[in-house]
């Protein structure tokens, strides 16, 4: 229990370079000296170590940033705040944000991905929102490994755990295996929330003199260093900083969103903030610095859950559920009295003052004064070295490879089977997806659609990314995540409104990473200007390696849509016998980075399918279009394992069956399993399908749904598919429980 | 009809169950918060799902020594209708005015999905509107949903009729596939699925919807009955 | 201050659907001589020393709120002199 | 045979919401000598005996299934002589 007289003091700090453990470089330690005109105490090199690392001011990430679109017609606040909004009219506005928890996932899964579900919570109602929903996205390696099985089980445990019991729905997502995310997961979580254009919030700490109130959970040594931690690479070492392992307390939290959501309705509310990464310092020092002025805090007056916290402790702490908030002096006990309804108690911490600093007070003595700004705002920024990997030329120069099928219904049975491609009822089965009573289509959808009660609005949300297609090509695997979005959420009768995404990458400092990050963000950021979804809020998580191997690049986008009217709101699964089966676009032999590559050589290779935003962007208008013009009885995107294994997913669940017949120039290999972009599969009442041709260009029809629950597909003459749907059901969604049978408990 | 939603730090359905009997069935309802003492004036208690004090130690347990609770049994007791619902029910099983207790689903999982009930007595005053035998699908949503009771209670529990509703498919392990129960008076139900998220078409069932209208159907006799 | 052991177990009559899977779990694991699982709590209570004898508050405590009789047993420890 | 008592905590330091929320309930019955509650987990294992000792078996057990060695703490005793 480092006492503080036991602290190193500024000159051991110096001369022993003790700032390295902290993770603040020799140039980065100078800075700091020219900013202070003097050595830093032990505490005050602790708050520039957490602001100003990666995690918090996004150094190396930041002009890489920079390109993307962020500002749009209907844009009501784009990145910066907790979270980002949007316009959706009558008043409204939607909010969301992605956040992610890899690396606490990775040391401790439940409660890794529990608070990681907490700390995006707390993102969206600190802006005022009343969180609707929530997703996740998440990545593992196989599952035959039994170090990945505790992983997934857990982690799907934790985001369960805190989400039912806050009582948010979580409504969708995304799983995927792939041996890259083996030593590294991903977890990604998403929130969605609702707020009228008059409440929102930003965290500010303006009028001079005004208090600063703690509210929400005591403050205890948890996660300390965990903003550093995170932008370090995964190591063998990361188990001696397993001490930063945060417990979530979603019931804390419950009471603290409704208290939150209370309060600022009140007029003495100034300014609110939550405590995330590097939580008192990041919360204070932003909100003062954003509005202008300085903040003096007592520390003896942090509720505390241990004894003995040093100063450099309770800054650094990341004690979950807090909220930093500034209310107008003298109308403290309005608040205060707010909070006590919920049991909760809001404390004075601090006052706003005109001198920019940041000043903390312990015991009587002042342990830190530095200018506020240099906290939040005099961060270095890092022009990185990048360079093209040689991997990528390689794979560029490749000769496209083709898959020679032999048996049809064989290739599509083991695709349904991949775990990446297989239901995923196993893991959300275990989410209340239903509570709020909004949630119009459930998980298991393109995308999940809420209702907006009282309206006949609805939005609609997905999140997406295909990691394989970016290991080949980032640009266009980034363009594609954007887009195959977007195509979830329009096949779903929405209309896409803006994005927010999660970078998950290598280590930076390496240029081949960094040129991955790069061209991702090239690809993602022309994708939005053309599909025009800005970019509102969006999380860098780099540094996810282990054993020097990154991850395959992965920028998972959140991207949410606006549904007009409930009437449009259109599933996967097929209506009716009769209807006329569609597929718009089509097929090319394109299968670098497909499913069918990986499942037939085990690897991917070559370029993955390319993108024709032009043609992305009519697709998606006419197929709108003819949705809302009722024209449409089930639509859904072709993704991973191309238009067999979205035929299956429409039939899965139904009595229905299909006969088809496959004319396309590309061949039935392609036709079936080419991960071709920007097509849809499609069905439509007969006396519908004249306007549907009418509006959607290049809809081609193969046939039509039967009653008899048999997956009938034709090629030159020769029935080359002739499966049982509800054995292609069976294999598809007995995959995930028969691997998560041998369970692990704890 | 003037219905009560008592809502507990940590009950997260309260709206739901509100929306449900303001929207459902259009009548007057209020929520109660967990403080206050008393139900005067009141027809109906509904307590609502959710994770009342996070269902830290065991559902519900803590919830059971709220202030309110000592008005919910007094209406209990008085003979008017109180409905409990997943984390409700689970109150009502730690108050004592039902028998048994709830353990974790036997796969130790929560389970969110819809499922198939069968109404197993339709004469309760919140069944009264079902066909008897009729199977309707309702969603759960819970964590702990295993009914537990001894075998004597169990015989007690079908020879008095006083199962509700029974699974078709029984999810969470429950003993004789129980997912509703009343207590001897017949005025106060415990059900772990959800009613109040199946009234509308539009999210996938509105089977619940009866349920409610049960509930006002009788209200609407005993109060008719009394005016004479 | 004294230190209070409380053990909740369930009754041998109710079946433990966790032990079981623990039980399991450690079969798969290799462990098969482990015959039996059972999974309860272990609660402990640090209590300032009042007048009357703590064991009747003890047992209040676990008959009201820590224990539901109706699936538990409970027993518990105190640890007397214990200071801080 | 023998029984084997495990006893798992939350290390000192990690934070443990059931116990706060205990703690709370007990404090609004009444009972304010409660200073502070902790909730852990205690399982009762019966174990056949085997060759070689019972305690590296039950270590093992112990980091690799029944506790989270990341944020618990474990104990155990063993009952001799336990037979059926
Ligand atoms: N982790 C998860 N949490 C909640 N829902 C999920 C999760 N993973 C997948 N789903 C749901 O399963 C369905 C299929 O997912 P996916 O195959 O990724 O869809 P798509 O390829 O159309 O984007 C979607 O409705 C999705 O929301
Ligand atoms: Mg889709």
């Amino acid at each position: 229990m480092p006492l503080l007289q036991s602290e190193p003091s500024p000159l051991e700090i110096k001369e022993q370079a003790l700032y390295k453990e902290m993770g603040l470089s020799d140039s980065e330690y100078a800075h700091i000296l020219s900013i202070l005109g003097r050595e830093p105490n032990y505490t005050e090199t602790g708050l520039f170590s957490v602001m100003w690392s990666e995690h918090c001011s996004y150094k190396t990430s930041k002009p890489v940033l920079k390109k993307f679109p962020s500002e749009g017609p209907l844009v009501l606040q784009g990145p910066g705040e907790g979270a980002g909004i949007v316009d959706i009219g009558d008043n409204q506005a939607v909010v969301f944000k992605i956040e992610s928890h890899n690396h606490p996932s990775a040391i401790e899964p439940y409660q890794g991905a529990a608070t990681g579900v907490g700390g995006i919570i707390r993102d969206v109602f600190s802006m005022g929102a009343r969180p609707i929903a929530l997703l996740n996205s998440l990545r593992f390696g196989p599952l035959s490994s039994e170090r990945v099985r505790y992983l997934f089980e857990e982690v799907v445990a934790g985001i369960a755990g805190y989400g039912n019991c806050i009582g948010i729905p979580t409504v969708g997502g995304e799983v995927q295996f792939d041996q890259t995310y083996e030593g590294n997961p991903l977890v990604n979580a998403m929130c969605v929330g609702l707020i009228n254009h008059d409440e929102i919030q930003v965290g500010r700490a303006t009028g001079i003199g005004n208090t600063v109130m703690y509210v929400g959970a005591a403050t205890g040594r948890d996660g300390i260093h965990g903003a550093t931690f995170a932008s370090d690479e995964l190591s063998e070492q990361s188990d001696e900083k397993r001490s930063a392992v945060q417990v979530g307390d979603p019931f804390m939290e419950k009471l603290l969103l409704e208290a939150c959501l209370e309060i600022i309705k009140c007029e003495a509310l100034v300014g609110m903030q939550d405590m995330g990464a590097a939580g008192l310092t990041s919360s204070a020092s932003e909100m003062a610095s954003k509005a202008g002025v300085g903040i003096e805090m007592d520390l003896d007056k942090v509720p505390q859950r241990e004894t003995g916290m040093t100063p450099y402790e309770m800054m650094l702490s990341e004690s979950q559920e807090r909220m930093l908030i500034v209310v107008k002096k003298g109308q403290e006990q309005e608040i205060q009295d707010i909070f006590e309804k919920w049991d909760l108690h809001a404390v004075a911490v601090g006052t706003v003052i005109e001198d920019k600093r940041f000043r903390l007070l312990h015991q009587g003595r002042i342990v830190a004064d530095v200018p506020v700004d240099s906290l939040a705002d005099d961060a270095p920024v890092y022009h990185m070295p990048s360079q093209e990997p040689e991997s990528f030329r390689i794979n560029q120069a490749q000769t496209p490879w083709q898959p020679e099928i032999k048996d049809y219904e064989e290739t599509l049975i083991q695709l349904l089977k991949e775990p990446t491609i297989a239901s995923k009822e196993w893991v959300y089965n275990q989410y209340d997806s239903m509570v709020q009573t909004n949630t119009v289509v459930l998980p298991g959808s393109d995308a999940a659609v809420v209702r907006v009660r009282g309206t006949r609005k609805a939005l609609a949300m997905t999140t997406d990314c295909n990691g394989k297609f970016l290991r080949l090509d980032p640009e266009m695997g980034g363009q594609i995540a954007v887009a195959e979005a977007a195509r979830n959420i329009v096949s779903s009768g929405a209309n896409p409104l803006a994005i927010t995404d999660c970078l998950n990458f290598g280590n930076p400092e390496k240029p081949e990473a960094f040129w991955q990050l790069e061209k991702a963000v090239d690809g993602m950021s022309e994708a939005c200007r053309r599909l025009e979804t800005p970019v509102i809020s969006g999380n860098v998580s780099l540094y996810n390696e282990s054993r020097g191997q990154a991850i395959d690049p992965t920028p998972v986008v959140g991207m949410v849509g606006l549904v007009e009217d409930v009437a449009h709101i259109t599933t996967t699964s097929f209506k009716n016998a009769g209807d006329q089966v569609y597929v718009i676009g089509a097929a090319t032999p394109e299968f670098g980075g497909s499913a069918v590559q990986q499942l037939l050589t085990g690897q991917v290779s070559g370029k993955p399918p390319q993108l024709d935003l032009q043609v992305e962007v009519n697709r998606q208008h006419q197929l709108l279009q003819a949705i809302r013009q009722g024209l449409v009885a089930s639509s859904h995107d072709i993704s991973d394992g191309g238009l067999a294994v979205a035929l299956a997913e429409g039939l899965m669940g139904t009595d229905f069956g299909c006969v088809l017949t496959l004319h396309s120039q590309a061949g039935a290999e392609a036709e079936l399993f080419a991960e071709t972009q920007s097509r849809f599969l499609v069905t439509v009442k007969p006396e519908d399908s004249q306007a549907f041709e009418g509006l959607v260009k290049d809809a081609v029809k193969l046939g039509s749904v039967t009653r008899d629950g048999v997956l009938s597909i034709k090629h030159k003459e020769e029935e080359i598919i002739h499966s049982e749907v509800s054995a292609l059901e069976q294999a598809w969604k007995g995959v995930l429980p028969c691997y998560m049978q041998s369970k692990t408990v704890n | 009809m003037k219905t009560a939603v008592i809502a507990f730090p940590g009950s997260n359905c309260d709206r739901d169950m509100y929306y449900a009997i303001r929207d459902g069935i259009g009548q007057n309802v209020e929520y109660v918060w967990h403080h206050e003492t008393s139900l005067e004036g009141f027809d109906a208690v509904m307590i609502p799902g959710g994770f009342s004090y996070g269902d830290y130690l065991r559902t519900g347990a803590i919830a059971r020594f709220s202030n309110i609770m000592p008005a919910v049994i007094q209406h209990a007791e008085e003979g008017k209708p109180v409905l409990g619902v997943c984390n409700g029910f689970q109150v009502l099983l730690e108050a004592g005015l039902l028998p048994g207790a709830m353990m974790r689903n036997r796969a130790l999982k929560f389970i969110c999905k819809h499922v198939d009930l069968e109404v197993v007595n339709n004469q309760t005053l919140f069944s009264s509107l079902y066909e008897q035998g009729e199977v309707l699908s309702i969603p759960v949503a819970h964590g702990e949903g295993n009914y537990y009771c001894d075998e004597e209670t169990l015989r007690q529990l079908e020879s008095e009729q006083r199962i509700v509703f029974r699974y078709k498919d029984n999810p969470n392990g429950s003993v004789a596939d129980i997912a509703g129960i009343i207590n001897e008076k017949g005025n106060v139900l415990g059900m772990m699925p959800h009613p109040e998220r199946a009234t509308e078409a539009l999210l996938g069932s509105h089977h619940g919807l009866k349920l409610f209208q049960s509930i006002l159907e009788h209200w609407r006799e005993s109060h008719a009955a009394l005016a004479k | 201050m004294k230190k209070v052991k409380v053990y909740i177990t369930l009754k041998e009559s109710v079946l433990d659907p966790q032990g079981q899977a623990v039980a399991g779990a450690l079969h798969n694991l290799g462990y098969k001589e482990v015959q039996d699982v059972r999974i309860g709590k272990y609660i402990e209570l640090e209590v300032e020393a009042s007048d009357g004898p703590i064991e009747t508050q003890i047992e209040a405590m676990c008959e009201k709120l820590l224990a539901n009789t109706v699936i538990e047993n409970y027993r518990y420890e105190i640890e007397e002199g214990v200071t801080q």
